[in-house]
């Protein structure tokens, strides 16, 4: 009886994405009135991107279908190709010079991709045969993975952890689904070529997730993929147009160096470059990895420092997404309670 | 052509070459064995090891080699080996090990 | 081909005129043609100032890699030599010699990062010889110098790194030296991944690089590697890998922008060739290695016995050939004067038997 | 008279050829047996071991007392198919002299008599009673074909899958009996005389078949008979049904002395040949009951090493629990061949391996008795600290064999098959015990405890398991135990039940601290926790299932507690269960007074 005396809360969400429109989604039931604003000319973020998702092997774009149908459904409000550049607790600025207002501001921002040929010694942008765990789920997308040259590959090599954990590319932290990014594609490629020998090279499995560690022992078992501990130091190119990697198989100690008609780099996920000025315009705190800190890690884990700016999804931290799709919920409740909506 | 001795050698690569190794009876190994492959390398086995514990013999280095394709000098290795089972009852991935050593030495001796 | 335009990330300030050359050990020894080639194409080819101060000394760098010269000591060293630039009223440091470059690239390096370390090099400069210095305004490795000018030199061609029979681009395998930029990768033309150095040049003159997969790898000097006997089958084996690994490419020659690089790759392969019997070039001989400058010495028609190159363990006249180069084959082994100087005695990775050939009466 | 007629040949070639592989397997297998056991066998011949074998075989070979224990029904089946047999020849053998008196008759003239003797006067006795054992042959024969479709009636769930050549003598003994039945039946026909089968039979053919009709099918149905004779004899020696004949070699071999040992000899032939494929070895088997194996089985075993097809993956697969064992009606020693058999496949002598052994010793402490802890028990350290303070209870001055590491005692290698290596471990340990001068060895490991008893030269050192070694100190009041409410229930571990003999000293050990509840399967039934050292290809997800398998019997006895003496036993079981699992020695060590 309030509610319909009031007039309908509008809550800005900062991004299109997995994270920005499931937080919509759930702000329009809790009866708010959610404008996602996208920079993209469409909704989807990264999820697009995306072939199947570990470790179900579900298609992404199910969940993705499934999420844009239901922001159709609602009608909820989006502003597309739209680069936020700055926020403020009750509005957003963008760089056409448009203002939105609203009463609160979720950041669903995402991530950004790390560059994989920053990691010059990979050879990523170099050499034909070397490409990244996105290129290869788009190649999957596309039904076509193959060399260069169109041929089947027969070795394939997957590096984890380029672009997280690495002080020399200024990325310490864990990107967390490369690992099993990397034992997904590993199983893909095992089933579009059951003769090729996969290699994963790595630093450490972080399989955190349920259903991970099964999916892991899968790889290793009935799908023979074999694992290596040890960082690719350097890829090379041969005559035949094949890598040569080299890197220290580390539980024997020994260097290691081999010829492979694939190289696939498990790229990390980096803050986005504009992170430090929203946040430094909006008086929002950064954690050293640049990705935006939240209050704290328990309670507070989808409110920012400024009262009426919140998170969802990996703005705040490298997430999954059943991960981000939880969190986004959250992040609507908390902001619909704040708003006593 | 008579060789000049220069007081020196030309050093062997120290690198596993996984193109010039041999992975036949690698891949017979792990194909009668695909849980081998689930090591971990957590070193259980190797620290539990009676004949480790007089001995260099490390288990886990050893069959991690012979994955590779290095199989020199495993056969001896698994051999300082006496069976005991002590690794299979602390495998976290329930590797039976000590059927990998009797196939590993199956397979890479001459019998 | 290879894609590598990253090296346009990594450039460097390079001194256009008025350079104070830094000679280096090595070569002095080995290539001496190598550094007066430098010196010749800059002042007479390229009409550039550069003075070769006979009061330079060795940067101690083989001491100082080998344990045997502390870094104060060295750090004095390197002082010295920039006080004497300074005094000679240059400010442009060039090295010939890659390890020098490390040296100096390391103690400038280790002075803005500690700069306490700067001022007892100055108290020791000042205690033992009652001098003082200041730092270069540029520092560069005379392969970065002749880079700069590889497009005039290009310009002035007598010839091109090309095979004049079939008039396809020379293959050529470019080898850095180690402390060019591995140390630090900015301080290097292209970094440390992709160093352009000496591709720049060698596209600039017509011939084509290849990529191999050890193109990284080092040439096996490594000091007390090499020095101490012990361990020199150790050194051996990095030049047989890289050997090795290059010899599929069938390259018309190396070059390389390291004193110690191109007098290794070079014996080496006579050292392989009689320890294994095992060669990497053409018809079962050794694969030339040239340095920088007697690869631009060639382009620019100098004489190849004026340049240095009967110096060299492997023959060179193979590539001469390809290149058009005409020389005097029996002049190879005669100095400047007429002189004869002696020559080597017949090896596997030569293909050209002195004997016969030349008929010289010893 | 003649004793001849063509349809003879076949049985008379068939038998021929039966006595001649016969005489051929039995002489070569002897004449190969080491020396020593030749020995064994001339000393034996002259004493009472002969008679006592001449009973055994009456009991097993004929009257099948072993199976009968098993199941009853079965029993009947074996019994009357051989002794009928058998006393189907002697009677006829009999019949023959009554009727002829003591003068010589070919062998085909005592087997087909009743073709033969059309002429002579009939004795309606040994007609009566020749039917009357020809009845009981049949009913056999009637319960062998039964079994194929209700083979549960006969206590088994699952019997031999049988080879081609098998299936063959098979048929052709299931036809023997019938068409013995149907030549003597048409003869009585055509000739009168027969008892009350036969000849009642042989009735009621004469009054409704021409005799046309029984003239030609006489002489079929003896082609038949005599077919199907020399058929069986000659597939016989090649067959399952070798057996008939090697088992009673085997009786007076074993009553002499004869055993296996882990390097194959000839002896094994006739243990081998002696195995009648009854399949009765298949349903105790937990690879069979809980994980569905069922191609490993000792049926399958013996089978496969007697055709030269002995593949790896059935010689590793096999636990050596000796449930099988324990049940073969022949009582052949089925671990034993399994292990020679490795032995076979795997034994590399070689001289330099375990050189390191040399001038070792990580021995503590100093004392009379010596304490061999094996290398599960320093996985189980609860029970060595229990040993610690049960020996410092008892006041027992220990040497501490291994407690800081040590050489296997051999047998996990030996039980693998390379028994010349795992000598070198058990020399070392000889030596090392001779070294300290111990006059006790109490292992708590079973697997140590049977190779010690049965491999190890140690004259003068007793060794005791640590059960017994316990169980002692009670006895002897240097141990006072407090007994509680507490319920225990007591596994038996293989290598110390059935393969050491020892089932009281652990029981009486437990009843002395709290009650003992029984499991279904206990004792010589008792079931193998799954983790046998000797099973080197089952993996460890196999494993688990059988130990939850027996740890939910061992549960249903409503225990608090489950006990063991076994460290391999009791790492096993605590995977199966969320129940308590204790050594023996624990439980001891907690009532101590």
């Amino acid at each position: 009886m309030k509610m319909e005396k009031m007039k309908k809360k509008r809550v800005i969400v900062i991004g299109g994405g997995a994270a920005g429109m499931q937080t919509a989604l759930r702000l329009a039931r809790r009866g708010i009135e959610p404008v996602i604003v996208e920079k993209e000319a469409e909704l989807g973020g990264k999820l697009r991107g995306w072939y199947v998702l570990f470790p179900t092997f579900t298609p992404a774009s199910e969940v993705l279908n499934e999420l844009r149908r239901r922001v159709h459904e609602c009608g909820i409000e989006t502003v597309l190709s739209a680069q936020v550049t700055g926020i403020a607790p009750r509005s957003v600025e963008l760089a056409d010079g448009r203002r939105i207002d609203g009463d609160a501001v979720v950041v669903a921002t995402g991530f950004s991709l790390f560059d994989a040929s920053v990691k010059e010694e990979y050879g990523y942008g170099i050499y034909d045969n070397v490409y990244t765990s996105v290129d290869i789920e788009r190649m999957l997308g596309e039904g076509r993975v193959a060399k260069a040259d169109g041929s089947r590959p027969k070795r394939i090599a997957f590096l984890h952890c380029v672009g997280s954990r690495d002080e020399k590319v200024c990325q310490q932290h864990c990107s967390r689904v490369c690992c099993i990014t990397g034992v997904k594609q590993a199983m893909e490629m095992k089933r579009l070529f059951p003769d090729a020998d996969v290699f994963n090279f790595y630093m450490d499995i972080r399989m955190f997730g349920p259903g991970y560690e099964e999916m892991y022992r899968e790889a290793q078992q009935q799908y023979n993929v074999h694992f290596v501990r040890g960082r690719i130091s350097e890829a090379s190119p041969m005559l035949d147009g094949r890598i040569q990697i080299k890197a220290e198989d580390t539980l024997t100690g020994r260097p290691l160096r081999m010829s492979v008609d694939m190289l696939v780099l498990l790229v990390g996920m980096r803050a986005n470059d504009d992170n430090a000025a929203l946040a430094a315009g909006a008086g929002l705190r950064q954690s050293p990895s640049g990705f935006l800190a939240a209050r704290d890690h328990f309670l507070g884990s989808v409110r920012s420092e400024v009262e009426g700016i919140y998170y969802a999804g990996t703005v705040t931290a490298p997430k999954n997404i059943g991960e981000t799709l939880n969190e986004a919920a959250a992040a609507a409740d908390a902001v619909a309670e704040a708003l006593g909506a | 052509m008579a060789a000049i001795n220069f007081g020196y050698t030309i050093s062997r690569p120290r690198a596993i070459d996984l193109d010039r190794n041999n992975l036949r009876k690698s891949d017979e190994i792990l194909r009668e064995m695909p849980e081998l492959q689930t090591c971990i390398g957590c070193g259980s086995c190797t620290a539990v090891c009676t004949a480790g514990n007089l001995t260099e013999f490390n288990f886990r280095k050893v069959h991690t080699l012979v994955r590779r394709g290095e199989y020199q000098g495993a056969y001896e290795e698994m051999n300082k080996c006496m069976l005991c089972g002590k690794c299979r009852l602390v495998c976290p991935r329930g590797i039976n090990t000590r059927g990998v050593v009797l196939l590993i030495k199956r397979k890479l001796g001459d019998f | 081909m290879m894609k590598r335009n990253s090296w346009q990330d990594y450039q460097k300030q390079i001194a256009d005129d008025r350079y104070y050359y830094g000679r280096s050990c090595i070569r002095q020894n080995f290539f001496p043609g190598s550094e007066k080639a430098f010196i010749d194409i800059l002042r007479n080819d390229l009409g550039r100032d550069l003075l070769d101060d006979p009061m330079h000394s060795s940067c101690t760098g083989i001491g100082y890699h080998s344990d045997i010269v502390p870094l104060e000591t060295i750090m004095t060293v390197v002082a010295r030599q920039f006080a004497l630039m300074n005094e000679a009223g240059y400010e442009n440091f060039v090295s010939s010699c890659i390890t020098s470059f490390g040296v100096y690239t390391e103690v400038l390096a280790t002075w803005a990062e500690f700069p306490e370390t700067e001022e007892k090099a100055r108290e020791n400069l000042f205690k033992a010889t009652g001098r003082e210095f200041r730092k270069p305004a540029s520092l560069a490795h005379t392969s970065d110098v002749v880079f700069h000018f590889r497009n005039e030199i290009a310009a002035r061609a007598k010839r091109r790194l090309v095979n004049v029979a079939t008039g396809e681009p020379l293959r050529v395998v470019e080898h850095i030296g180690c402390h060019y930029a591995k140390i630090f990768p900015k301080s290097g033309i292209g970094g440390s991944e992709f160093p352009y150095v000496l591709a720049g040049m060698v596209e600039a003159w017509g011939g084509e690089c290849v990529d191999y997969p050890e193109r990284r790898h080092c040439c096996g000097f490594g000091f007390r590697n090499y020095l101490v006997q012990a361990n020199r089958g150790y050194s051996i084996a990095n030049s047989h890998k890289k050997l090795e690994s290059l010899a599929p490419y069938k390259p018309d020659f190396i070059v390389a922008n390291c004193p110690g690089c191109a007098m290794f790759l070079d014996k080496w392969q006579y050292t392989i060739a009689e320890m294994e019997g095992t060669t990497y070039g053409e018809n079962g001989h050794g694969i030339p290695v040239l340095t920088y400058e007697e690869m631009a010495g060639l382009v620019l028609g100098y004489d190849p016995w004026a340049l240095g190159m009967q110096m060299h363990q492997v023959d060179v006249e193979p590539l001469l050939d390809k290149m058009g180069v005409e020389y005097d084959p029996a002049a190879k082994y005669l100095g400047r004067n007429g002189k004869y100087i002696g020559k080597p005695a017949s090896a596997v990775v030569n293909c050209c038997p002195t004997d016969t050939v030349y008929g010289i009466r010893e | 008279m003649s004793f001849f007629a063509p349809f003879c040949i076949p049985f008379l070639v068939g038998a021929a050829a039966m006595f001649a592989v016969l005489a051929w397997k039995w002489g070569s297998w002897l004449w190969c047996l080491p020396r020593t056991d030749k020995r064994l066998i001339l000393r034996g011949l002259p004493t009472r071991a002969t008679l006592e074998a001449v009973g055994e075989v009456v009991g097993e070979s004929l009257l099948h007392r072993r199976i009968f224990r098993i199941n009853p029904l079965l029993g009947y089946m074996h019994m009357s198919l051989a002794f009928g047999w058998f006393l189907l020849i002697a009677v006829g053998w009999i019949e023959t002299m009554a009727c002829l008196g003591l003068h010589w008759v070919p062998i085909q003239g005592h087997v087909f008599f009743r073709y033969f003797s059309t002429g002579l006067p009939h004795v309606a006795a040994f007609d009566f009673l020749m039917d009357l054992l020809l009845l009981f042959v049949l009913s056999g024969v009637a319960l062998a074909w039964g079994k194929r479709f209700f083979s549960r009636r006969m206590g088994m769930r699952r019997t031999t899958k049988h080879v081609p050549g098998d299936r063959v003598a098979l048929t052709a003994l299931w036809f023997i009996f019938p068409a013995r039945l149907a030549a003597e039946s048409i003869t009585c026909a055509l000739y009168g005389g027969g008892g009350f089968l036969t000849g009642s039979i042989g009735a009621w053919l004469g009054a409704h078949v021409p005799e046309f009709g029984l003239m030609n099918a006489e002489s079929v149905a003896w082609w038949f008979y005599s077919s199907c004779l020399g058929l069986f004899f000659v597939a016989m020696p090649f067959s399952r049904y070798m057996h008939i004949f090697t088992e009673i070699p085997l009786i007076f071999l074993r009553r002499y002395g004869l055993r296996s040992g882990e390097k194959a000899t000839s002896y094994d032939e006739f243990q081998v040949e002696a195995c009648s494929r009854c399949g009765i070895c298949i349903d105790p088997c937990q690879l069979q009951s809980v994980l569905r194996v069922d191609d490993v089985q000792s049926v399958y075993f013996l089978r496969d090493r007697r055709y030269g097809m002995l593949r790896r993956e059935v010689a590793d697969n096999c636990l050596m629990c000796g449930r099988c064992a324990e049940k073969c009606p022949v009582g052949i020693d089925l671990n034993t061949l399994r292990l020679n058999a490795r032995d076979g496949l795997r034994n590399v002598p070689d001289e330099r391996r375990y050189d390191y052994f040399k001038g070792l010793d990580r021995s503590s402490g100093e004392g009379k008795v010596g304490y061999f802890a094996g290398c599960m028990t320093l996985l189980t350290p609860r029970t060595l600290s229990a040993m610690e303070t049960i020996f410092a209870a008892a006041g027992e001055q220990v040497w501490w064999a291994d407690r800081e590491g040590g050489v296997c005692c051999g047998r996990p290698l030996k039980l693998a098959g390379e028994t010349d290596s795992a000598r070198r471990m058990m020399r070392y340990n000889t030596e090392l015990f001779r070294k300290h001068g111990i006059t006790t060895l109490v292992t708590s490991c079973p697997i140590c405890l049977k190779v010690f008893r049965e491999d190890y030269a140690l004259d003068g050192i007793e060794v005791l398991h640590h059960s017994e070694y316990m169980l002692r100190l009670l006895r002897s009041g240097r141990l006072a135990l407090r007994r509680g409410a507490t319920r225990f229930t007591y596994h038996d571990p293989c290598e110390l039940g059935r393969g050491s003999g020892i089932y009281d000293a652990p029981r009486a050990v437990i009843e002395a601290v709290g009650e003992l509840l029984e499991p279904e399967h206990t004792r010589e039934n008792a079931l193998c926790c799954g983790s046998s050292v000797a099973n080197t290809a089952i993996t460890d997800g196999q494993q688990v299932r059988i130990a939850r398998s027996v740890a939910g019997e061992l549960e249903a006895t409503g225990a608090e507690v489950v006990v063991t003496a076994c460290p391999l036993c009791k790492k096993a079981l605590g995977r199966g269960t969320a129940a308590a699992v204790r050594d023996l020695a624990e439980v001891v060590a907690a009532e101590l007074k």
